[in-house]
């Protein structure tokens, strides 16, 4: 294999196959064939880089051949490379993607063709989301995959789909385009010659370095527009709305793996770029991270529909990684990205769980559902593991992510700490009353008058490859975690990410509690 | 002479507004059309004294095609305002509203 | 004229508004203009309006007394306008006196003396033969432009005017609302 | 290789329950074979481990995740203490696992109890042999889960339900303060390695600071349900009775003591008296509410509770080793204190109200007997192991906490006193109800681990018998200290009387106040207002509910109005409305009014002559 | 023959404006054809079509472009605004006459007069961006907007349409009166500094006003030549006229309006603003910021409201004029790159604005009567194709990515970033995301609403079609297809727009 081609093919399949699918319309099966080619094979490739990634010196691996496609003047490539915190987030795409792509394979939608044509393609810009190195293509996919889902919103959701689309629309766009000019921004003030290339601008930066005035403006557009798109406090209310309105598999997708691209991208390219930037911003960022931790949490606990509840959990935990971020340090961020990944695919089996409960009980709202457990017992032990996994049960990454991240906070402040730490006090309220609810206990008596029509099958196999598909995965994940956290770790020490054990600061001076963050950005070169 | 180019001038912004004011003060469209012409007119004055003034023909010359550019605006005008009439029967503004919100 | 209620007094108004212009143009020496002004707007163009006036049968009355709103509007806008407009002008030119037109023997002592290059002005002359010159000379492509715009406003004026008649079709009756 | 040894006794649990959760979901019976069979793998793999030749000291470990600052590693760390628990946790494990085959036998989801089992070993285990705070904390929240899983054995009824997620969440209060805590440690000391915190504390005694040892201790209040969180561990004995006797009695709520043996160094003295004091009211409190209680396995898990509280107040006095003690032989006797009462409820049908049951002891005579004894190790009859180690805290006590003493003493009479309550109603007199009268003895697989407990349940206390030795060494340091403290022969003698005293007024007391086999609680009957002066003990439930649902879930409600009031309608809505209204108005503005249009054009002439004057702007 | 007359004779290279007179020709012959050959079938569509192709594509082989440099006289600059400008028209032309098949095949008009005027229109355009004179700025521009009078009043049995024309001759007679005002003003103020220098040449006015920039006169000139600009643009406060006249005109005369129109008037004030007028560019700059945001926040409010399509894209037009101004204010700090921008936009603009209107123009009926928003439920399910083509044309001009649309807004705000213009671009996003809300309303409308269609407006429906029958034509489609995988290929390859 040529490594400079993997990843272009691995986005280009989806998107062939999309096209494939408009051919073969009159089709199904024939759509239904191609929909499992574009779904699989990114699959496969993803899990083979993630298994032969080997980085070199710049820290990327399968680097592809940079193609000037119009913007070469305005340093603007086609370019497709890993490196360590991408890798991790493109395993995810790969894996998320097919799971949903099974799920959706499976759904008996009315005009599935079209349906599975803006999967593929949603599928085919994840699939370009973590690949890309240009920041410009970077943003380009990412908008390439959140433009069917509005669409697929509007034609297959719930009830409630045509406000909630639209609001997800104007949410999400407006936080796209503040961060693109965040990113305008960052390409303007870096002067003559600058590329939008990551490692190259990186090393442009280093020399014309940003004034801190500027920084704080572009970061502060970044952070605000990425924030909207990963649901930052106060900006969140599309999000439980638009996953309860969502078709099951483009929920996953989405809240899995679209969403963590505002993240990605304040780890990956604001943050580093920017650190003064970022350092200005950190306490706000805390701040309003916190509001989405503790208050969304109470809000989470009042929910009484399940998908809500999965819907603003999401949101809930979205908080932990900005607060990673906010730290500055590859402690934070590496938890932050490990969280990304985790929480990914925990969420995508949620909300393909709840989904299942729904055909099953018709209903969602919880003090009206129970006894589910002994009717489907497969159902329940996935839906446990799942919701364990999101409140951060070791085994799962989510708790290494929760739990590193804590630990950064430490060097910001003990009492942010202990304020977030509350939220894994609130998620297992709010987790465990949804499972008793659900699934123990008896049913309520209009479920029993529902079950004794249509009694509740089991998973069958169908639904259940892409559950333990991503079941799997997130144990693999949580069980081995040095499989993605050396990766994160080196890269995150290469980004200038600020790092010290503690056990530095004692010898030094046993006193005092650990530097503050601004100071290490400057002293991070001298560190590696 | 007596009188300079201000003088003219003055006629030309005076004219100006009045065609101005035509359009805006009269509902029949037929007279907004000669209070445009009357602006046109206006500008044709000071065109010409400024030609004089500076000393050059581009300015009278451009009369010329100012002259031209209005008889076709009105005759095209005028053949919408017929068929328009024709059909509504009335031509004044506050009639002409089937187009709008 | 703005002001008459009635649209035909308004056309003979305005065409005494046209003479009276073309009065001052050959105050301004500018006599072929002058010429052209009776001939084109009192001439052409105001009988034009006054035959549609007259055709139509379109003389009715507006009764400008009842808008005071809109009528007050278009006074304060006419002040305010006259007064920028004035504006424009104050402590320009004032005091300077045109000066006398010194008309050459023959044109080709003026262009003599000038030089030539893209971008110079025409010099100036009150006879009606240069305004030729210039217009085949300088101006020739707008000439030609004018030409064509003529040319549209003839076929616009055609096209809506006269109904269409297709081939092999009865000319369609006219939608009267 | 110990470490070696020690990996495939973690790993042979875990692959149990693996290959139970992937095969073995439908077939219930192997299920639990292979199940039982791991814990007899790993039960002789530990006991050739303590008590072969090997090392008895290993320490390795293994770097598991790196980011940045934390590097969490799985270390095996192997020495005294590990040996004993260890020993606890496979041995008892082990005939915990033989007694559910019976138990559970005709239960309808065999295959995930015993899968849940087998996890909670793996995870039991991991506790004991960890090397570091992270490892403990990971293992610490696999426990609570599997506790979690165990206890919801029985989803069906309501109350597993509510018993599973509030024992979890309660626990989740004490990892809270626990989580902190690990962290603190970690950035004051610069490392979670437990060998080198050893080192680091005895260097740096100063940065062994009072809110570290507080922190940490929360994770003991959580996990070994001390005051005030106490509140689960009743509650759980909603789950299966092995679970009660695996999980809730000999291992998992001992792990927090054992945690604290663990970072004994990371306690200091000001938080070691605050234990002391929590672990002795606890001790009282516990039996007081064990008093008014009918359900048996509710008795037994106030008790649990009671003893966790000696463990503590041994912990606090300055005697880990003895708290070690306590727990090993804790584990003993109310494991087969619980495997009995598990007896006699299977034998009863599921009837778990005392005054129902009586005159037992003629139809179950090996369950009567076996209990009678772990009764008699608990209340401190000579000779048997609850008296080594009870008077050992006893004697700690008097030595060094006059007060705590006084109120452990008080603890002694009422543990013997409600368990003779216990035990006289259950087992003597006559049949009260019809369960009861067709009680019948149970099968081998249930009454061979009441035997072999009980017989362990005697000895455990005898530093002489031959296994049992390699046990003290975990508790020869603390004993070694208790004896040569000062007045120590005195205390012993003192207490020799006030035990034998309290056990025999506890137990004495009962039978007269009681009666065998009484069919209704005599207290309750004779003295209601004693009766309900005790039941006030119980108050920290409602208070707990008044404190969810009245506090927590108003706070949340009121929080979502707010969310959808503010945020949603406000701010979303509001600005979208605000737009709209905009947009309304600008529509307005195209009346179709030629003149009203010109006027526009009008406005703008006037607006750009006005700048070119300079009227406007600049 | 005098000296200066010949010199002036002798400066007049036809051949430099080929392009302008093979439209002209080509319009010329349509009438011939319409007078002598016409047979069975009117094919003045076809010919037009073709002839256009033709031309077109000399345009952009680079062959009948001319020498660069001035040209008769000082009237005509064959510069690089000019260039793209004849190309882009000629490419509007083309598609006008494109969908005006389709329009006029259903109505009873003349069809070889409309593909005249359209043509000329074009032609005009093209002499109007090369002009470097006020005499052919003002002789183009009134030949091209006497055309549009035309054209909006075409459909002479509709009163909406001859009630558009008249409001739009009104309008923009005002406008163009208020132009030619403004230019006479520079003529005089420069006239008068000057001594056998043409005070209407742009180089000239050019030297004097860097000279002369705080100069009352010319500040009104300048001013008044802009307002009459805006009019043409559609921005605040001159955008009042574009709803009615956009909703009454024909449905390819509205596009034309809207992307020609719009267009000729934004390169003029690139040109003026970068030429004769670069000395006011600082003077200018807060007024025009002013207006183009107000002009962007107008034109999305009120769109926002719409329930008319054409009213609202008329509308939406507005804000992108709002828009492509911010291009213009853009272009004096960072001429280059804003040039570049402004050329992407306008060409993704004019992609993804005919294959809206396109679709409209099919989809109207008799008399434009469907235009209701409603009037699109179920569009999706009937027309998958044009839906489709419909769903990617409103996204490019909402500027969503992948497509063109998004390409020529990144630029755009790339551009303004550059020039410093942070501040308004912020509410320059708001803008854009008020306008998701309407254009995504519509695609709703169309896409959305599949098995959603009331009993009772389904009948309403059928009988409407069956009274007035929509047969599509391949060429049309094949049109439109083109447009919208331009508009996508556009939103991957960049390149494929030879500006950058």
């Amino acid at each position: 294999m040529y490594p400079e081609t993997v990843l272009p093919v691995a986005f280009a399949i989806p998107l062939l196959c999309a096209f494939g699918t408009l051919i073969f319309r009159r089709d199904i099966e024939t759509v239904k064939n191609l929909a499992w080619i574009g779904f699989l094979l990114p699959f496969v490739i993803s899990v083979y880089a993630f298994l032969n990634f080997h980085p070199d010196e710049t820290g990327y691996a399968f680097l592809s051949n940079p193609v000037d496609t119009g913007l070469g003047q305005f340093g603007i490539h086609f370019q497709m490379g890993l490196n360590g915190i991408s890798m991790p987030l493109y395993l995810l795409a790969g894996v998320v993607g097919l799971a949903a792509g099974i799920v959706a394979i499976h759904s008996n939608f009315k005009r599935l063709q079209l349906y599975l044509f803006l999967m593929l393609i949603m599928h085919s810009g994840l699939m370009g989301i973590f690949a890309s190195i240009d920041i410009f293509y970077f943003y380009f996919f990412h908008e390439l995959a959140l433009i069917p889902t509005f669409i697929m919103i509007g034609i297959w959701g719930t009830h409630e789909r045509q406000v909630a689309a639209i609001e997800m629309t104007i949410y999400l766009t407006l936080g796209a385009l503040i961060s693109l000019l965040g990113i305008i921004g960052l390409y303007v003030a870096a002067g003559d010659g600058a590329s939008l290339n990551m490692i190259e601008l990186k090393e442009h930066l280093a020399a014309h370095p940003i004034g801190k005035a500027d920084q704080k403006t572009i970061y502060g557009l970044l952070l605000f527009g990425l924030g909207v798109l990963v649901s930052l406090f106060p900006t969140y209310t599309w999000a439980p709305r638009g996953y309860g309105a969502a078709p099951t598999s483009n929920a996953m997708l989405h809240a899995g793996v679209l969403k963590k691209f505002g993240m990605y991208g304040l780890i990956q390219v604001a943050a580093p770029l920017l650190p003064a930037g970022a350092d200005a911003w950190s306490g706000g960022l805390i701040t309003l991270a916190l509001c989405n931790v503790v208050l969304i949490g109470f809000v989470v606990m009042a929910q009484t529909d399940l998908k809500q509840m999965v819907g603003y959990g999401s949101v809930m935990h979205m908080g932990y990684c900005f607060l990673g971020v906010a730290t500055f340090s590859v402690t934070g961020i590496g938890g932050a990205v490990m969280l990304m990944v985790a929480h990914g695919m925990s969420v995508a089996l949620l909300f393909l769980l709840s989904n299942y409960v729904q055909k099953r009980t018709i209903i969602l709202d919880m003090p009206q559902l129970g006894g589910l457990a002994s009717r489907t017992p497969v159902l329940a032990a996935c839906f446990v593991a799942a919701t364990m996994a999101s409140i951060g049960l070791p085994g799962f990454g989510n708790f290494l992510g929760e739990f590193s991240i804590f630990n950064a906070l430490w060097q910001h402040s003990g009492w942010v700490v202990a304020l977030a730490a509350t939220g894994i006090l609130i998620s297992a309220i709010y987790g465990l009353r949804a499972v008793s609810k659900v699934f123990f206990g008896e049913p309520s008596k209009r479920l029993a008058e529902h079950w004794e029509k249509d009694a509740p099958k089991d998973l069958d196999t169908w639904e259940r490859v892409p559950v333990f598909l991503l079941l799997a995965f997130m144990l693999l994940i949580g069980m081995k975690p040095l499989l993605v956290s050396d990766g994160i770790n080196a890269h995150t020490k290469a980004l200038g990410y600020y790092s010290h054990k503690p056990g530095d600061v004692t010898l030094i001076a046993p006193n005092v509690a650990p530097v503050h963050s601004s100071q290490g950005i400057q002293a991070a070169p001298e560190h590696h | 002479m007596s009188i300079g180019i201000h003088e003219f001038l003055t006629i030309s912004g005076l004219l100006f507004s009045i065609g101005m004011f035509g359009v805006l003060f009269r509902r029949n469209t037929i007279i907004m059309l000669m209070s445009l012409e009357l602006m046109l007119n206006a500008v044709n004055l000071g065109l010409v004294g400024f030609s004089r003034h500076n000393n050059d023909l581009d300015g009278s010359l451009f009369v010329l095609f100012i002259i031209t550019v209005a008889a076709a605006e009105v005759a095209v005008g005028l053949a919408i305002l017929v068929t328009l009439y024709r059909q509504r029967n009335s031509v004044m503004a506050d009639h002409l509203n089937l187009l709008k919100d | 004229m703005v002001a008459s209620r009635s649209p035909v007094n308004s056309a003979m108004y305005m065409i005494a508004t046209f003479v009276g212009m073309a009065c001052l143009f050959v105050l301004l020496d500018a006599f072929f203009i002058a010429v052209l002004q009776i001939l084109v707007y009192a001439g052409a163009v105001m009988v034009l309006f006054l035959f549609i006036i007259m055709l139509l049968d379109m003389d009715q009355r507006e009764d400008l007394r009842h808008r005071t709103i809109p009528s007050m509007a278009a006074m304060i806008a006419f002040g305010l306008l006259l007064v920028i407009v004035l504006g424009f002008f104050k402590g320009k030119f004032e005091g300077e006196h045109l000066v006398e037109v010194q008309e050459s023997a023959s044109i080709a002592q003026v262009t003599d003396a000038q030089k030539w290059e893209s971008g110079s002005s025409l010099p100036y002359s009150t006879k009606a033969k240069t305004f030729g010159y210039g217009l085949f000379s300088k101006y020739m492509l707008p000439f030609q432009v004018t030409g064509i715009l003529l040319l549209v406003a003839m076929v616009g004026v055609i096209v809506i005017s006269k109904p269409h008649k297709a081939k092999g079709e009865e000319a369609e009756p006219e939608e009267v609302l | 290789m110990p470490d070696i040894q020690l990996a495939h006794i973690l790993v042979v649990p875990l692959i149990s329950a693996v290959f139970i959760a992937l095969f073995l979901r439908q077939k219930g019976t192997l299920a639990s074979l292979v199940s039982v069979a791991a814990a007899g793998l790993l039960c002789g793999l530990a006991l050739y481990l303590i008590f072969g030749d090997g090392p008895k000291a290993a320490h390795v470990s293994y770097r598991w995740m790196e980011l940045g600052a934390v590097t969490i590693n799985m270390g095996f760390l192997w020495d005294a203490n590990t040996a004993t628990m260890l020993f606890v946790v496979a041995f008892v494990g082990f005939w915990i696992h033989i007694f559910s085959l019976g138990y559970m036998h005709d239960d309808e989801a065999k295959a995930r109890f015993f899968g849940g089992l087998s996890i909670f070993m793996f995870s039991m285990l991991g506790i004991v042999f960890a090397d570091n705070l992270f490892m403990i904390f990971i293992f610490w929240e696999l426990v609570g889960f599997s506790s979690y899983m165990l206890i919801a054995h029985y989803h069906k009824t309501d109350e597993a339900a509510q018993a599973c997620k509030k024992a979890f969440i309660v626990n989740r209060v004490g990892d809270l303060g626990f989580v902190l805590g690990i962290i603190l440690t970690y950035w004051t000391m610069g490392t979670a390695n437990i060998t080198e915190l050893e080192a680091l504390a005895k260097v740096n005694p100063d940065k062994v600071t009072d809110t570290i040892g507080l922190l940490l201790m929360c994770g003991f209040l959580g996990k070994s349900a001390q005051f005030p969180l106490h509140v689960w561990l009743p509650d759980a004995m909603a789950g299966p009775t092995p679970v009660s006797a695996l999980i809730h009695a000999a291992t998992m709520v001992a792990a927090g003591v054992y945690f604290l043996i663990r970072v004994q160094f990371l306690i200091n003295a000001d938080v070691l008296s605050l234990i002391a004091w929590l672990g002795a009211a606890m001790a009282l409190y516990a039996g007081i509410c064990a008093l008014t209680q009918r359900d048996i396995k509710k008795i037994l898990a106030y008790s649990t509770l009671s003893q966790l509280g000696y463990m503590a107040a041994a912990f606090g006095l300055g005697y880990p080793g003895i708290a070690l003690f306590h727990l090993t032989t804790h584990a003993f006797f109310k494991a087969l204190m619980f495997l009995g009462s598990g007896s006699v409820i299977y034998g009863c049908h599921h009837e778990q109200d005392i005054f129902k049951m009586g005159g037992l002891a003629k139809k179950m005579p090996i369950t009567a007997g076996t209990f009678g004894i772990g009764v008699l190790a608990i209340s401190g009859f000579p000779m048997l192991s609850g008296f080594f180690s009870k008077d050992a805290i006893l004697v700690a006590a008097k030595l060094h906490n006059l007060p705590v003493f006084a109120i452990l003493m008080v603890a002694a009479v009422l543990t013997s006193f409600y368990m003779g309550r216990l035990y006289w109603i259950t087992f003597l007199g006559k049949p009260n109800s019809d369960h009861s009268s067709h009680a019948k003895e149970t099968p081998v697989t249930m009454w061979l681990p009441l035997v072999v407990l009980a017989a362990l349940s005697v000895v455990g206390g005898q530093e002489a018998v031959p296994y049992i030795k390699e046990l003290f060494n975990a508790f020869h340091h603390s004993l070694h200290d208790l004896h040569h403290a000062q007045g120590h022969d005195d205390a012993h003698q003192l207490l020799l009387i006030l035990g034998s005293a309290a056990w025999i007024i506890g137990l004495g007391g009962s039978y007269i106040f009681y009666r065998a086999g009484s069919a209704e609680d005599n207290l309750e009957k004779n003295h209601p207002l004693v009766y309900k002066a005790l039941k006030k003990a119980l108050f920290f439930d409602p208070l707990y509910n008044f404190y969810v649902t009245k506090v927590q879930d108003r706070i949340a409600l009121v929080i979502d109005v707010l969310d959808k009031l503010i945020v949603q309608a406000l701010l979303v809505r509001g600005s979208a409305g605000l737009v709209y209204i905009g947009g309304l108005c600008t529509r307005m503005l195209h009346n179709g009014n030629l003149q009203l249009y010109s006027f526009w054009i009008a406005l703008g002439i006037l607006v750009f002559g006005a700048v070119a004057l300079g009227w406007i702007g600049s | 023959m005098q000296p200066i007359y010949q010199a002036f004779a002798a400066d007049n290279p036809w051949s430099q404006i080929l392009p302008e007179i093979a439209m002209v020709v080509l319009a010329l012959a349509l009438l011939m054809y319409d007078l002598f050959l016409k047979g069975e079938r009117n094919r003045s569509g076809s010919i037009a079509i073709i002839g256009q192709l033709l031309i077109f594509c000399t345009l952009v082989m680079e062959g009948g472009r001319g020498e660069p440099g001035i040209h008769f006289g000082g009237l005509l600059e064959n510069s690089p605004i000019g260039n793209f400008g004849r190309a882009f028209f000629v490419g509007c032309s083309i598609l006008t006459s494109v969908l005006a098949c389709t329009y006029l095949k259903r109505r009873l008009l003349a069809r070889s007069e409309f593909h005249h005027i359209t043509i000329i229109i074009a032609a005009a355009f093209m002499l109007l961006v090369q002009s470097h004179h006020f005499v052919l700025l003002f002789v183009a521009l009134e030949t091209a907007t006497v055309g549009f009078y035309i054209l909006v009043s075409y459909s002479r049995q509709s009163p909406l349409s001859l009630e558009a024309g008249l409001k739009y001759l009104i309008l923009g007679a005002l406008s163009s009166t208020i132009l030619l005002f403004g230019s006479v003003l520079i003529y005089g103020a420069v006239g008068a500094g000057t001594n056998g220098l043409d005070a209407m040449n742009f180089s000239k006015i050019g030297g004097f006003v860097s000279m002369n920039q705080g100069d009352t006169l010319l500040r009104a000139g300048f001013l008044m030549i802009m307002a009459g600009l805006l009019f043409k643009v559609g921005a605040l406060p001159f955008q009042i006229w574009i709803p009615d006249v956009y909703q009454g005109a024909p449905t390819p005369v509205t596009a034309y309006l809207s992307v020609a129109s719009k267009s000729a008037g934004l390169l003029v004030m690139l040109q003026l603003l970068t030429g004769p007028f670069a000395a006011f560019q600082a003077f200018v700059t807060p007024l025009l910021s002013l207006i183009a945001i107000l002009t962007i926040f107008f034109g999305n409010m009120s769109a926002l409201s719409q329930r008319n399509v054409k009213r609202m894209l008329g509308l939406s037009g507005v804000a992108h004029a709002g828009y492509m101004l911010l291009g213009v204010i853009a272009a004096f700090h960072a001429p280059e790159m804003a040039t570049k921008a402004l050329f992407f936009y306008l060409v993704s603009y004019l992609l993804a604005s005919y294959a809206v209107f396109g679709v409209m123009t099919w989809h109207a009926g008799k008399d434009d009567a469907d235009q209701d928003l409603r009037s699109y439920i179920d569009f999706g399910e009937k027309q998958p194709v044009l839906s489709f083509i419909l769903v990617v044309g409103l996204a490019s001009l909402a500027g969503i990515p992948p497509l063109g649309g998004f390409i020529g807004k990144m630029l755009l705000f790339m551009a303004a970033y550059k020039a410093g213009l942070s501040t308004l671009l912020i509410l320059a996003v708001v803008g854009v995301t008020i306008s998701i809300y309407y254009y995504f309303g519509w695609m709703q409308e169309a896409t959305f609403y599949f098995w959603k269609l009331k009993p009772e407006d389904e009948e309403k429906q059928k009988e409407l079609e069956a009274k007035y029958p929509k047969p599509l034509c391949a060429g049309f489609v094949c049109t439109l297809v083109i447009l919208t995988v331009a508009t996508i290929a556009v939103g991957f390859f960049q390149g494929l727009i030879p500006v950058l």
